[in-house]
């Protein structure tokens, strides 16, 4: 028998892989996945709970989600092709050209 | 038919985002005409709102049969949407050299501006966590696209990039904790949510005090505080001048909008739990934010880093909210409307004299630039030390009222911080003002086209001038203490039930 | 008490005559002849000196007459400090403006011949008025405010008038060492006035009021406002240890050198101790204590001055020295006598001075006596007054300096301090041979020598002073030469009363005689013939040569002690301590700032793990809570 | 009204001269025609001001109702001293820098005259507060763009020191205000109504604390005041006329208006370390001049020490001491006013502030120095000048209050001649030097700017009753008022 609390922990240990994988991996596709995970991961959240409350319109919450990630994947696949063309390269630490990097004099 | 009429500025912008979208792609209308036209649809959304914020304050939903109380009309709602629409007004205005002169600014550009504007504007109504996701979302998404207009600049490609993973990143945890919230109170209506809190107080919380962190952890990372600031500064430096100017005055009000509709009105029974977390996160925000500023040698960069001290003051306020304070709130609607004026002009001129993209905005660039304009440099003075909460200008009374609510809450030691930011952020926009005044010129005058921009960037000045010392002697324009009322009266119109 | 306006006037007189000299001075110098700034200066004083012989005769005619007054208007009221811009006259003061008038006219009068031709001529006169009303405002102030308004204002016009000859920088040295020490004086001086009203002012700050208060005083603070007021004495009248502005004052012209620091503000210390006597007659161990530092600076000044040879050096010496005498008497409670010496003091000195300035002009402006020396002949009056200056200072009867001098040792030897007598009596006998000294050595020189010509309003004053040098004495004949010391009684000042045999007084004045006629012998002696200034080699000499180095004493105490001070606060403290702080903090918080900036490495996985590390954050405080 | 106008004349002149972009000419003329104005204005207001200790000429408005924020200025005998020294040095001041030609220096000149005067007569804190802050705008601009020696360093030091200063006041008065809206349920930040509140002891110390720092840096009394020196070598004339003779006069004021009238209650206890380190700045700063080499530097340090003396007059509670203080605000604000004008004339005329390499003036210029020395000898405090008497007055009340501050008060009489004396053998008097040999006299409008200076010294202290009578009362009832007050905390 499978309680919603089991989804609810499933669902908290996709989210938390797809945390791990934004911080650890440096692909920025897969960088992309990691947060498609956790978005999915809370899609089942809401069907679960939907299906504990008997609500409808929860589903329909998580379609919007799934429409929200549509456009975010559309959006990011163009800034890959973008980062691509510009700089022939998808490693995320490639990408440090606006980091801090002036050091200036003290005049106070 | 008043519903009708409190809807229909969203209406005319988000149908006119359309429209102008359509426009852009199947008229070869110059971005001059289209530039006009989105400055019409949102003179108009402006002009329906304006006259239903010098009432009294009133609140309610909107078409509840059609939305089921999803969205609210109410002062708070309309004084947001009304900055809202400023900005963008004064952005595009103040832009306009920019925009024609760089030619990355497609035609989309204003489709862009008017859909996040859209978003925006739902974002201030919405009293469902959905539909405040949602609405989260059109903001971000294309303000996204436009941080990343510039396609040929890698700075800007980069920029977008991390704007988009990070934000993305931190918005679905914005989700997530709908998602606990729902799990135990089944509802996401803000209204319901409050009221299952206030039922049952005494029972266990857990996953709704979970998901309201996370919510909140949310909110944080889009009004860049410790230590979710990172993404700031790049994106502030990525992002060309106007979009800047924009985002940074816009679109950290309509967090706060949301932010303030959430945890002083439904969370506020529980909201105590997050009083130290807030205080923590408010320290180390001004904190890290002062010590960020003061190394900046690009203006563009220390005015981001400033923007996080400045969320560090209002999240003083945000803390100091609930407990006693009385004047803890409006002080944060206050200082949302000086930091928007003053942001609006700062970034604004900024854009405005470096339209000219191989311009890097650096201190160094200003050398001498008030011996060559005079008149923008007193109104860059004038914005700075608003900035930096000199008396006589706006930025010292929202200061001053946020200051009072955190004594008045007992936390005079975040005042005491707030203060000696306050005397570091002196530095470095006082730093400005002496490379302007104090330096010989290094450069030949820049050739300023545009005569509506110093108009309106002067305008923006007085405005800011007289929200410090304006008096109530001149009935029909709200100085200072006019503000104030709008402030209360937002803030009182949350409070209404229903 | 009677009003005389009179009194205001005579101070006033000379303001204002410095102001319109002034004026013109300074707006119209070039328009202005020298002759209309001497007419308005010689004019005020002498209309000033005509006016307090006026009110000098009222107090002849009637005996009755005691002291007069008059209030010009309210200087100051705060609580029961009310200070009034009043003047007031008893006998004491009337002698003291008479012959600081009549001398002042007559130093006027020489000035305008020594000063002709100077391109400062009108700032001379200026000052020199100003000197004049101040020092009257001194003496005829009805309250110790206005005394020492008086004080600082006879003070400031020395340190303007010995930095006359502004050009060369020692001048002005010595006019900032003279009003330095002055100011040290009037430290004290202001103290104790302060202390002697907030004592004893209950009833007002005139000087009547104070003598009827003075008694509520407790007695050790009023020995030591005595004490604090004394201090104003010593630097005002140059006596140990404050003395040592006074010779060097002497670059000043030399009728500055006859007025000031000679016949008048020198003496105004004992003026001050003469008006005070009512709160020194109550404190004898301070008088004593005065007569003590009297007399050694008496013999102090003697012992230098008998080594000097710089003219204006040796006579500057010899004031000091003089005044030695006048405090020993003052310290003792012989007022009057104290006062009688000023008077007579103030003729013969003044003398000196005025023929020494001839001598200077008419030797083109040398001053050392060996170079002076001369034939007496050459400047038959300038000699003959110069004796009698010389014979009377050297208290050889009948001159004035003998009468004056004699009743001071009587006194000091009747009053049972033998020390204070014994000491006394030796400086008399350096006197005189020191003026010799000097007196030969100028006057018993070979007869050619070419002389600048001396105009004659320089030779006139001389001999109205010579003959007041000669007879001045004659107003004071003590009682055992058949007099009745008409001077004394009549200025009724609360003297110690004393009283010593006819013959004891005899064989001190024959004692007193002798001396000075041996020491006269003695200078005979050794300068009449080719003189040789005292030689360095003996460590003795040496010492008195160099004034047993005190300045230089002074110098490395004070001076320079200061001077570390000053600098250590200015910058040890102020730069390289408090600044430094400063400094350093905030340098710290920018490298600070350098530091977190590293946490915007531009990566974006960074960002992301701050984020974590965030939620983390909060996670871990949520647990805190549930 | 009268007041209003004081205050914002100058702003209003300043805002048309300035959108007009009028001339210099036009500049220069409208700025002295208005500063000549106010001039007129305050002669009515001294003459018409009945000697009691009542408040005059007052205005009182709302500002900003919600917050109880009012309009409310006015005169007593403390700020009508000062009120009077603005009046009269600004234009004193235009008349003396006439010949410079930077349109930007008249445009702040002016506007600082507004600030001071509104700092000098607002009795609502957030209004003290506001002009307290914005008097400093205009300082900070002349400094930054006339300055000499490395300007922006000491512009930058400068403005931070006050600032922070204020800051911390800032916090101190919204924390009063707070207490007050917590016991009376409405917002204000009038002076009377925050008056002694009942306060937690360490409550008051800090917010003492917190104003004492504002009011210290900028007088500057010992430890705060290291920003002095340079600030003085940097800023031009005007500027530092306006800074010693007015603003830090305001300082002191200032302590006495709100922290002597804030925490009566307090001042017993408090006083007395106050006194000590007002006492080490007069001797410390004194002494300090001694070894400078730049005769600005010299001169910063000696109004350092005099500020130092009238602090100890205030902190004296007696009225020997409050009466001197207030006439020393008077008098040391002529005298050094008078002294930083003629030390800029010297300046223009040499391009040189070493005590060094000057020399020789007096054979130059004889009335230039006469003057000089003139307005030394006030600052020393000659009798006939108004320094002396404000100083006889402190240092009796000094002797009153105890004998060991007597006589450490008393040693300014030494300290002050000291360096004066010694910078005045080196500056005016010895040979010609190089940097002198073309020194030429004061020009006309120059002997304008200084004569009314120097008489008016001389008639205050010849004739000092009439001007001690205006503010006596004032003295005497607040005196009574501050001593029932300490009498109550003792029991």
């Amino acid at each position: 028998m499978i309680f919603v609390t089991d989804y609810m922990i499933l669902a908290v240990l996709l989210f938390s892989i797809g945390i791990v994988g934004v911080v650890s991996r440096r692909n920025i596709i897969v960088l992309y996945m990691s947060i498609e995970l956790m978005l999915n991961a809370i899609n089942l959240i809401f069907v679960a709970l939907s299906r504990q409350f008997e609500q409808l319109d929860t589903q329909i919450a998580a379609l919007m989600i799934i429409a929200i990630a549509a456009a975010e994947a559309a959006l990011f696949l163009a800034v890959i092709v973008l980062l691509f063309r510009n700089r022939r390269s998808l490693d995320a630490n490639v990408f440090t050209l606006l980091g801090q990097r002036e050091q200036p004099k003290n005049d106070k | 038919m008043n519903e009708l009429v409190s809807l229909l500025p969203v209406l005319i912008i988000g149908l006119g985002a359309v429209f102008v979208m359509l426009l852009g792609a199947f008229t070869k209308l110059s971005i001059r005409k289209l530039a006009r036209i989105t400055r019409i649809i949102i003179i108009i959304a402006l002009a329906i709102t304006l006259p239903s914020l010098f009432g009294d304050q009133f609140s309610y939903y909107l078409y509840p049969e059609i939305f089921h109380n999803m969205l609210i009309i109410d002062s708070f709602g309309l004084l947001f949407n009304m900055l809202f629409l400023l900005g963008a007004l004064l952005s595009i205005y103040i832009g306009n050299v920019y925009i024609e002169k760089n030619k990355f600014f497609t035609s989309e550009t204003f489709a862009l501006i008017l859909f996040s504007l859209f978003g925006m504007m739902l974002l201030s109504m919405a009293t469902e966590m959905i539909t405040a996701f949602i609405a989260l979302e059109i903001a971000s998404l294309s303000i996204y696209v436009l941080v990343g207009l510039n396609r040929k600049s890698h700075k800007s490609s980069e920029a977008v990039f991390k704007y988009l993973l990070l934000g993305s990143f931190g918005g679905s945890f914005f989700l997530m904790g709908t998602a606990f919230i729902y799990a135990q109170t089944g509802t996401t209506q803000l209204g319901d949510i409050a009221s299952f809190i206030s039922m049952n107080i005494e029972k266990d919380m857990t996953l709704v005090i979970v998901g309201g962190t996370l919510v909140m952890m949310t909110l944080m990372f889009k009004i860049s505080a410790v230590p979710f600031q990172a993404w700031t500064l790049d994106v502030y430096d990525g992002a060309s001048l106007p979009v800047t100017a924009y985002m940074a005055s816009t679109f950290k009000i309509a967090i706060f909008a949301i932010a303030l509709r959430i945890f002083l009105v439904d969370f506020q029974l529980i909201q105590d739990i997050w009083d130290q977390l807030l205080m923590i996160i408010t320290i180390i925000t001004l904190i890290v934010g002062s010590l960020l500023a003061v190394i900046q040698t690009n203006i563009k960069r220390m005015l981001a880093a400033s923007s996080m001290v400045h969320s560090g003051y209002l999240l003083i306020a945000l803390a100091s909210t609930g407990i006693s304070g009385t004047s803890a709130a409006p002080s944060i609607i206050f200082y949302l409307i000086a930091y928007f004026l003053s942001a609006i002009g700062a970034f604004g001129l900024l854009s405005y004299v470096s339209w000219d993209t191989r311009r890097r905005a650096t201190y160094e660039d200003f050398k001498g630039f008030a011996h060559m304009h005079p008149y923008l440099a007193l109104m860059m003075t004038i914005f700075m030390l608003s900035f930096a909460g000199f008396p006589s200008t706006i930025g010292f009374l929202g200061k001053f009222y946020i200051f009072t609510g955190a004594i008045e809450a007992g936390y005079t030691v975040l005042a005491i911080l707030g203060v000696l930011s306050a005397f570091v952020s002196i530095y470095y926009y006082f730093r400005l003002i002496i490379v302007m005044y104090f330096y010989p010129s290094q450069h030949d005058a820049i050739q300023l086209t545009s005569r509506v921009t110093p108009i309106v960037l002067g305008l923006i000045a007085i405005t800011v001038l007289w929200g410090g010392i304006g008096t109530s002697l001149i009935s029909f324009l709200p100085g200072a203490n006019g503000f104030i009322e709008f402030a209360q009266n937002s803030v009182a119109s949350l409070f209404i039930s229903h | 008490m009677t009003n005389s306006i009179l009194l205001a006037l005579i101070v006033l007189i000379p303001f204002v005559g410095s102001l319109i000299i002034g004026f013109f001075y300074a707006f119209y110098q070039d328009r202005i002849k020298e002759g209309a700034y001497s007419f308005v200066g010689i004019g005020s004083v002498l209309t000033s000196a005509i006016l307090s012989i006026i009110v000098a005769l009222e107090f002849f005619q009637n005996e009755n007459l005691t002291s007069m007054g008059y209030v010009a208007f309210e200087w100051l009221h705060i609580n029961n400090f009310a200070i009034n811009v009043g003047f007031f006259a008893d006998r004491l003061s009337v002698v003291m403006i008479s012959f600081v008038t009549v001398i002042g006219t007559l130093i006027h009068i020489y000035a305008a011949g020594y000063m002709n031709k100077d391109e400062g001529y009108g700032k001379f006169f200026a000052y020199f008025n100003l000197f004049m009303g101040s020092m009257l405002l001194l003496v005829l102030g009805d309250n110790p405010i206005m005394l020492f308004i008086g004080w600082e204002g006879v003070g400031l016009c020395s340190y303007l008038l010995i930095s006359y000859y502004h050009k060369d920088a020692n001048n002005v040295k010595a006019g900032n060492k003279a009003f330095i020490l002055n100011r040290v004086g009037d430290f004290g001086f202001l103290i104790g006035m302060l202390l002697l009203f907030l004592y004893g002012g209950a009833g007002g700050f005139t000087y009547g009021a104070l003598e009827a208060n003075v008694s509520t005083v407790p007695a050790g603070m009023l020995s030591a406002i005595a004490l604090l007021l004394f201090v104003g004495a010593m630097g005002k009248s140059a006596q140990i240890p404050l003395y040592v502005w006074l010779p060097d004052a002497m670059a000043g012209p030399t009728p500055v050198s006859a007025l000031i620091h000679a016949a008048t503000m020198v003496t105004a210390g004992v003026y001050m101790v003469a008006r005070f006597a009512f709160v020194y007659n109550l404190t004898p161990e301070v008088g004593l204590f005065i007569a003590y530092i009297g007399v050694f600076s008496a013999l102090f000044a003697a012992l230098i001055a008998s080594h000097q040879s710089d003219i204006k050096k040796i006579l500057a010496y010899s004031t000091m020295s003089q005044l030695g005498y006048m405090f020993v008497a003052a310290g003792l409670g012989l007022y009057s006598g104290a006062i009688f010496h000023v008077f007579t003091h103030a003729f013969f000195k003044a003398l000196l001075f005025m023929g020494a300035g001839v001598l200077i002009v008419a030797m083109h402006h040398k001053q050392d006596i060996f170079d002076i020396r001369m034939h007496r002949t050459l400047l038959p009056i300038t000699f003959v007054t110069m004796l009698i200056a010389t014979l009377a200072i050297s208290g050889v009867p009948p001159f004035a300096g003998f009468f004056s001098k004699d009743a001071i040792m009587a006194h000091a030897f009747a009053s049972g301090h033998y020390g204070i007598w014994l000491i006394s009596t030796i400086t008399a006998l350096l006197t005189a041979y020191y003026m010799f000294r000097l007196f030969f050595t100028i006057f018993f020189g070979e007869r050619e020598k070419d002389l600048h010509r001396v105009n004659s309003s320089m030779q006139l004053p001389l001999i109205v002073l010579a003959v007041g040098a000669a007879l001045a004495g004659l107003l004071n004949l003590p009682h055992f030469l058949g007099g009745e010391s008409q001077f004394s009684n009549w200025i009724s000042t609360p003297d110690k009363p004393i009283h010593l045999s006819i013959t004891t007084e005899w064989v001190l004045t024959m004692l007193n005689v002798t001396l000075s006629g041996v020491g006269i012998l003695f200078a005979w002696k050794h300068f009449a013939h080719n003189p040789q200034p005292s030689s360095t080699q003996p460590s003795i000499n040496n010492l008195l040569l160099n004034k047993f180095y005190v300045d230089e004493a002074y110098e490395t105490i004070f001076v320079n002690n200061i001077r570390r001070l000053s600098y250590f606060f200015s910058t040890i403290i102020d730069i390289q301590i408090i600044s430094e702080i400063i400094k350093r903090s905030s340098s710290g918080y920018f490298r600070l700032g350098v530091i977190t900036g590293r946490m915007q490495n531009g990566n974006v996985r960074f960002y992301a793990l701050y984020m974590v590390a965030g939620i983390i954050g909060m996670s871990i405080y949520l647990l805190e809570f549930l | 009204m009268i007041l209003s106008i004081m205050i914002f004349l100058p702003i209003i002149v300043t805002a048309i001269l300035f959108i007009t972009r009028s001339n210099l000419l036009v500049i220069k003329s409208f700025a002295l025609l208005t500063s000549l104005t106010i001039f007129a204005l305050s002669a009515y207001l001294f003459t018409n001001f009945e000697a009691t200790s009542a408040l005059q000429f007052v205005e009182q408005y709302p500002w900003i109702a919600q917050y109880g924020i009012t309009y409310h200025i006015g005169v007593d005998g403390y700020n009508l001293m000062i009120v009077m020294a603005i009046a009269i040095l600004m234009p004193l001041i235009f008349l003396a820098i006439w010949n410079r030609d930077e349109k930007g220096y008249w445009y702040n000149l002016l506007l600082v005259q507004g600030g001071v005067m509104g700092a000098a007569v607002s009795f609502d804190l957030i209004l003290f507060y506001l002009f307290w802050e914005t008097m400093l705008l205009p300082i900070f601009f002349i400094m930054g763009l006339y300055g000499y020696e490395d300007k922006i360093y000491s512009t930058l030091k400068f403005t931070l020191y006050t600032l922070f200063g204020s800051l911390l006041m800032l916090i101190s008065i919204l924390y009063l205000a707070v207490t007050y809206y917590n016991i009376h349920g409405e917002w204000s930040f009038l002076l009377n109504d925050l008056k002694a509140l009942p306060l937690k002891t360490e409550e008051i110390f800090w917010i003492f604390f917190g104003f004492i720092i504002a009011f210290g840096i900028k007088i500057p009394i010992f430890p705060f005041h290291t920003w002095l020196p340079s600030a003085y070598a940097t800023a031009p004339s005007g500027a530092v006329v306006v800074l010693s003779s007015i603003m830090a006069k305001i300082g002191v004021y200032a302590i006495w208006r709100f922290l002597f009238f804030l925490f009566p209650q307090m001042l017993g206890s408090y006083a007395p370390y106050l006194l000590a380190m007002a006492l080490t700045g007069l001797i410390y700063f004194g002494i300090g001049a001694i070894m400078q080499r730049n005769i600005k530097r010299i001169f910063a340090y000696s109004s350092g020490s005099h500020l130092s003396l009238i602090l100890v007059g205030l902190l004296l509670l007696n009225p020997y001491g409050w009466n001197g203080s207030i006439y020393l605000i008077g008098a040391h604000a002529l005298s050094s006013g008078g002294l930083f004008l003629m030390v800029a004339m010297l300046y223009a005329r040499t391009k040189d502030k070493d005590v060094n390499t000057l020399g020789g003036i007096a054979s130059q210029a004889p009335l230039f120095s006469i003057f000089f020395v003139f307005f030394s000898l006030a600052i020393v405090g000659i009798p006939g000048t108004s320094g002396f008497v404000a100083e006889l007055l402190i240092i009796l009340g000094a002797f009153e209050h105890s004998l060991i501050i007597g006589i450490l008060s008393a040693t300014t009489l030494l300290l002050a001649m000291t360096f004066i004396f010694w910078m005045l053998q080196r500056v005016l008097f010895g040979e010609v030097k190089k940097s002198t040999e073309n020194f030429y006299d004061l020009k006309k409008n120059e002997i304008i700017a200084l004569l009314p200076i120097a008489l008016l010294i001389l008639i205050m202290g010849i004739m000092p009753q009439p001007f001690i009578e205006k503010f006596q009362p004032t003295v005497t009832d607040n005196l009574a008022l501050e001593m029932k007050y300490i009498k109550e905390m003792q029991k």
